[in-house]
C-alpha cells in the first residue's frame, strides 16, 4: 500500500495517483445476469473495487403493518478476501451502514412496487439483496448501490405453486421503476472529489453521500465522516445530482 | 395495521396539535447518574433520553490507544420497555448504525487531540420513545460532555425536520416519522457553523431539502438556549449546595 | 471512588459513611407511570441508585404445561450507562440472577393471577418486566423489585381484537394481589447491615436476601454471597420480615 | 399438560415409596475421569452428575490471577438427553446463574489464600436429572474437589428440601419440585457449621423454614457420610492397586 | 501428560506405552440404557476415553424435500469435563467435525429407516443423537460412533397422542437395521496404527477414517490429518474392513 | 419437493449431456483481487469459486505464532445467492468442517517450514453452486497460493467423483450430488502422489471405490493442465503489460 502521506500531499496538489480529475470516476463495468441460481445479479467494477450483488426470491410473512406488500431485506458482507484488513466474523458498523444505506435508497425511492408481490393472505414475495465486497479499492457505497439496483432490474419472479416456489419458471420480471443512485463525496481543501479509492479514503476527513432518483428527487443523505459547513450543502447537492446522471447512465 | 386515513395535518395544526415550525415540550435533568463524569435527561415530549459520559480516561488495553488524540465510543440503546411493542433486549443493527452516525457526530465536536491515550466513553439510554430518538440522545450527549468537563467546539445542537402532507416541519413525533413522506436528523455547532449529522430518507425536493435545512438552523438555537439555561441552572445551583 | 480500606475501618467502628445507622434504608422515592409507552412502569431511586422497570403486555402463546394461564418474563439490563465498571455486551452472570431473583418472588409469590391472563386457545397475555439499571450505587436487588413491582400495580391490559392489541385501549388493570419485597442483609463482625452502597458492597463479604410477602410468608431466599452460621438464620429472617414491611409502604 | 390431580403423598409415602425424611439411593464413584486432578459421579436416585476438577494450575492470561488466593472457576451444565424434553446443548440463564450459586459455595469451602495466581476449574455435567441436579453436583464437586487434594474446611455437603402437602420432606425428585408448594437448595459444612448455598424458593411460614433448615442439617449427615466413605474405600483400593 | 518426545521414539520402535500391539484396540465397555429419561442411550469406555451417546426422540417438523420421512440430528459436546485442554464454549471446529462424520455415517449406511418415523402430514419424530465426551483420552471418533450406534440400538419409540408425545408409553423400537462403525487410522513410518490414545494422537501426522457397514460396503471416508500415498488406500481399506468386524461385535 | 422419478443418465449421458469420464467446462481468472497477494476464479461449469491469498505475513497477536513453520487459516464461505434456496449469510456448521478439511489439505501442500511465525490466509468465496464446492474452491486456491508465491509440493488439483445408477462419474453436479448414491471429494498432488484431501459419503463397494480413485487420478490431469496453462499465460500477459 501506499503511504498516506504521499497520497494526502498530492490530493493538496489538486492531483491523483491515478491521475484522474478530482470529479471522475474510474471505468465503471457493469455485468447483469452472472448468477445462475440468483433470481437476479450483477457485478459491479470501479476500477479495482469489485462488487457482486444477488438477488434471492423466497416466500415469505408479510410485516404485520402491511399485510399486503412484499418484504425487503438487504445484508451486505465484507468477506475477508476483499481486503487485508477485513475480517472474519458477523458485519461490523460499516458493513451494517452500507446495507442500511443500501437499503434506505431502494425502499425510500418506491423503485420497487411491492404491493405488486402479494400473493394470498399470510404470504408475499420476499426480495432478499445480498451485497458480497470481493475486492475493495473503495467507494464501496457507490458500487453496491449499483450493483443492487442492476441486480433488481435483472430479477425474474418465480411461479409459485402448492405453497413453493418453481425455481426455474418465471412469471415476470420485478416490477421496478426509477434507478436510485449514490454520490459519494469527499472534501479536501474545501475542493470536492468523487470515486475514492481506498488509499483516498484513509486520508479524506469529510465524507457525504446523497442518493438521487432519476426524477432529481433527493431520497436518502448520509454525512458518512466528518463535517461540513451550512452553507456548502447546496454545493454537493447540485453535484450529486448532476454526476448522479452521469452514472445511472451504466445501468 | 396500516393507519389508512392518517391526517397528519388539520386546519395547520400537526396531530398533536403543533404548529409546523414548533418544537415539542423540551425537558432537561443535568446529574441524575452521579458517578458518571457528566449526565443528563433530556426530552422532546414523550421521547427522553439519558445519557451518560465516562471519562475522558485512560484506555485500556493500551493497543487500543491512539498516540494523538482520544477514542471516542458511544452506545445507543433503547430500553426494551420505550416502544410500542416490546423491542427485545440488546444492541441491534439499527443501534449499530446510529451509534457510528453519533460517534461521528461527537468526534467532530471535541478538540481529541486533548486527550491522547484516553477514551470519552458516551452512553445514551431511550427510556421513552415517540419519535427522534437519535437526536434526543445527541442533545443528552452533549450536555453530559459539557458537565464532563470535556473541551468542545460548542455544544452540539440536535433537532429533526420532516414533510408531512406537503409541509416542512420540525421536531417530528412517532407518527410523523412514520407516516410522513421524509425526514431528517440534523446535529449542528452554532460556534463553528459547522454540521455534524445529517442523514435524510424519503423524498424531497432539492429546494424542499434547503428550505428544511434552514428551517432546522433557525429552530435550532431554541434547542442551544434550552441547553444553555440548564447549564447555567445546574452550575448556579451546584455553587450554593 | 473512597478507598475500600476506609470504608471497611468505619464499618468495623459500627459507622457508615452517609452517617446512617446499619439498618437504615436511604430515602426511597418511587414514582409511577412514568413511561408514556409501556403498560406500566416506575423508577425508583434509593439514595444515588436509579432503577426503572417498564412493564409491557403483548400477545403470547402459552407454556405447553399451562396452557390457560399468561406468561411471565423478567429481564435485566446493566447498560454501561450505570456505572464506570458496567461493560457493553449481554447480560453478565449478576444481571442474570437478578433477573431470576425478580422472576422468582413475582412467580412464587403468586402476586399475579396468571390464569386471568388467557384470551382463547393458544393465546395469552404475556407480561414483560423489564428492569433498566440506571444508576448504580448499590443494593440493586432490593431497588430492583420496588421498581418491579411498583410497575406490575400500575400496569393496565391493552384490550384484544382482531388478532392483535389496541395500544390505547384498556380493558382494565392487570390482576394483581400482594406486594413482596426483598431485604438483602450484610453481614460484618456479627452486625447485619441493611440497604449497602456500591462502596460498602465492595467490602462486605456475607450477603443474603429474603423475599417476604405482605402475609409475612418467606416466598424466595438467595444467599448471594459468602457463608452463614447455621444458628443465625432466624434472627436473620425476623429482620427481613421486619424490614420488609417498612419499605412495602413505599408501594 | 399440567397433571391436575398429582397425589405426591398417599398414607404417608412420597409419590416413589420414600417416608418423608428418607433420602434416595446414593450412589457415588469416584475417579471416572482418570486425567482430571479429581474426578466424582454422584446419584441422588436417577439424578446423576458428573464433576471433574483441574488445577490448581496457573492461571494464563496472567491478568486474571489473583496475587492472594485463588481464582474458582465453575460451570454447571445439563446434558440435552438428560431431561424430559431434549434440552438445547449449550449454557442458558439458569445454568449461568448456578454457577455462579455453585462458585460461590466452593469459594467459601476452600482455603483460597494457599493457592496464589491460580485456578481451580470445577465442571459438572448433569447426565441423568430428575430433581436436585444442582444439589447432586455440589456433591459430585465436593469429592473432586477432595480427590484432586485442593485444602478444603471440609468436604461440602448439598442436600434439598421441600414441601409438598403440608409435609417438609428432603431430596426433592422431579415431581416433587414441579409440584411440591415450595423447595429449598442447602449446603453445608459440619466443621465450621456454616451455610455455603441457600436457596429457597415457593411459600413458606418462618416456622416451616426453620423446621425444614433443621431437617436439612439432620439428613445431611447421610451424605456426609457417604461421601466420607466412598473416600475412604477409594483411597483403600488405591493403596493395595 | 507424558513428553511427546517419548511417545514418538517409542512408536518408531514399534512399541506403545501401554504395551498394545499397533492394530489392537484397548478394552471396549459398552453398556446401555444407562439414562433413564432418555429414549436411547449408551456408555463407551476405550481404555481412559468415556463416551456418553443418549437419544431423544422429539416431535419435529420435516424438511421440506423429504415430507414423509423422520429427521435426524446428531451434535457433539467436547464439554471442559473432560480434557484439561477443553474450553467452555460453543462447539469447536473438532467437535462439528465429530458430529458431522457420525452423522453421515449414520445416514448414509441408511441404519435408520426414517420412513416409518411419518406421523401425519407436516409432522415427524426427530431423532436427537447428543454425544456428550466425558473424558478424553483419544481415539473419540470411533468410541462416539460405537457409542451412538449403541444408543440408537436401544431407542424406543414415545406414544404420539394429542400433539404430544406421551414419554413413559412406548409404541416399540426405533426401526434400525446395520451397525455401522468407524476404523481410524494413523501412519507412522510406513506402519498403520489404530485407537490411538492422546498422547499418540499429538505425535502423530497422518489419519483417516473409514466408516464400514456390516455388509463391508464403505459409507463414509474422511481423511482428518496429514497425506496419503495414492498406492495405500487399497491396504488401508482392506484394514479398515477387517477391523470394523472385530468391533462391531461389542455392539 | 422430492423428485421421485430423476434420471441421472439416459443412453449413457448424464442429465447435463456429459459422458461420464467428462469434466464441465473449467473457467479460470487470475488476479482478480489486485489487492490480494494472489488471487482466482475458478469454475467447473456453473459452480464458480474466488479465492484470494493474503500473505506469507506476520501472524498476530504473537502467542498465536509457531516457531517452526507458518500457521494456515482457511475460511470458505457460501454466498447467500449462490444456492438455490437462499443461504443464511455467516458460517455454518458445513463451512466450519470443510474449512478444516481445506486447510488441512494446504497445510501438507505447502512447506511450512519456509514461514516460520508468519500466517497464510486463504479465504473461498462460493458465488455459485451447482455441485463440488468444496473441490472448486480448492482448485482457485491452489492458484491464488500459486500467484502469491508461497513455495508449494505441487500445485493442489481438486475434482469429485460419484456414483450414480451404478456407474462412477467424475465432476458431480447439484443433482448428481443430491440423488447419486455416492460422492468422493479429492484433492491430490501430483508431484509427490499424495492424496491431501479425501472425503466420501454414500455408499461404494470396495472395487467401485478404487475404481473412482483410478478416474479420480486420471481425470485430474485434465485439472492439473488447466491451472498450468492458466499460470503461463497469465505470467506471459503480465510479461508484456
Amino acid at each position: 500500500m501506499i503511504d498516506e502521506r504521499i497520497v494526502l500531499q498530492l490530493l493538496k496538489e489538486g492531483k491523483r495517483l491515478d491521475n484522474r480529475s478530482f470529479l471522475e470516476y474510474r471505468k465503471i463495468e457493469i455485468e447483469k445476469d452472472i448468477i445462475p441460481k440468483a433470481e437476479g445479479s450483477a457485478s459491479v467494477k470501479l476500477g479495482n473495487t469489485l462488487v457482486i450483488a444477488g438477488v434471492k426470491v423466497e416466500l415469505a410473512q408479510p410485516f404485520p403493518d402491511t399485510p399486503n406488500e412484499g418484504i425487503l431485506v438487504v445484508n451486505a458482507e465484507f468477506p475477508p478476501i476483499a481486503h487485508p484488513t477485513f475480517e472474519p466474523g458477523p458485519p461490523n458498523e460499516y458493513a451494517i451502514e452500507l446495507a442500511r444505506l443500501v437499503d434506505r435508497i431502494i425502499r425510500e425511492s418506491k423503485m420497487i412496487e411491492l404491493d405488486k408481490l402479494f400473493i394470498e393472505d399470510g404470504k408475499v414475495y420476499g426480495i432478499f439483496v445480498d451485497i458480497h465486497i470481493i475486492s475493495n479499492d473503495g467507494n464501496l457505497l457507490d458500487a453496491s448501490t449499483l450493483a443492487s439496483i442492476a441486480a433488481l432490474h435483472s430479477t425474474k419472479i418465480p411461479k409459485y405453486e402448492n405453497n413453493s416456489l418453481i425455481r426455474n419458471e418465471f412469471i415476470g420480471n420485478l416490477p421496478v421503476r426509477y434507478k436510485p443512485t449514490y454520490v459519494t463525496i469527499g472534501k479536501i481543501n474545501d475542493s470536492y472529489i468523487l470515486d475514492l479509492t481506498y488509499d483516498e479514503e484513509q486520508v479524506i476527513n469529510d465524507l457525504i453521500a446523497f442518493g438521487i432518483r432519476d426524477d432529481e428527487k433527493i431520497v436518502a443523505v448520509q454525512k458518512l465522516r466528518g463535517k461540513f459547513k451550512f452553507n456548502e450543502i447546496e454545493k454537493l447537492l447540485d453535484l450529486a445530482i448532476d454526476k448522479s446522471k452521469e452514472i445511472r447512465k451504466y445501468l | 395495521m396500516k393507519k389508512e386515513n392518517i391526517k397528519l395535518l388539520e386546519n395547520g395544526k400537526r396531530s398533536d396539535g403543533r404548529n409546523l415550525d414548533e418544537i415539542r415540550n423540551i425537558n432537561i435533568e443535568l446529574g441524575i447518574i452521579p458517578i458518571a463524569n457528566g449526565s443528563a435527561k433530556f426530552s422532546f415530549g414523550n421521547t427522553v433520553a439519558i445519557a451518560a459520559v465516562y471519562g475522558a480516561r485512560s484506555l485500556q488495553p493500551k493497543f487500543l490507544q491512539e498516540d494523538e488524540k482520544a477514542v471516542v465510543r458511544v452506545r445507543y440503546n433503547m430500553a426494551p420497555f420505550s416502544t410500542d411493542t416490546r423491542k427485545n433486549p440488546g444492541i441491534d443493527r439499527r443501534s449499530i448504525e446510529l451509534s457510528k452516525v453519533l460517534r461521528d457526530a461527537i468526534e467532530n465536536s471535541i478538540f481529541l487531540e486533548e486527550y491522547p491515550r484516553a477514551v470519552i466513553d458516551c452512553y445514551a439510554e431511550v427510556i421513552s420513545s415517540d419519535g427522534s430518538t437519535r437526536i434526543t440522545s445527541l442533545n443528552a450527549i452533549s450536555l453530559a460532555l459539557a458537565l464532563a468537563g470535556i473541551s468542545m467546539k460548542d455544544l452540539i445542537v440536535g433537532l429533526t425536520a420532516g414533510k408531512i402532507e406537503d409541509k416542512i416541519v420540525v421536531d417530528l413525533n412517532q407518527l410523523e416519522d412514520n407516516y410522513g413522506s421524509a425526514d431528517i436528523s440534523f446535529g449542528y455547532l452554532f460556534a463553528t457553523d459547522e454540521i455534524v449529522l445529517l442523514q435524510m430518507d424519503g423524498e424531497l425536493k432539492k429546494e424542499e431539502f434547503l428550505y428544511a435545512l434552514s428551517l432546522l438552523k433557525e429552530k435550532a438555537k431554541v434547542v442551544y438556549e434550552k441547553q444553555k439555561e440548564a447549564l447555567r441552572n445546574y452550575l448556579e445551583k451546584e455553587k450554593y449546595d
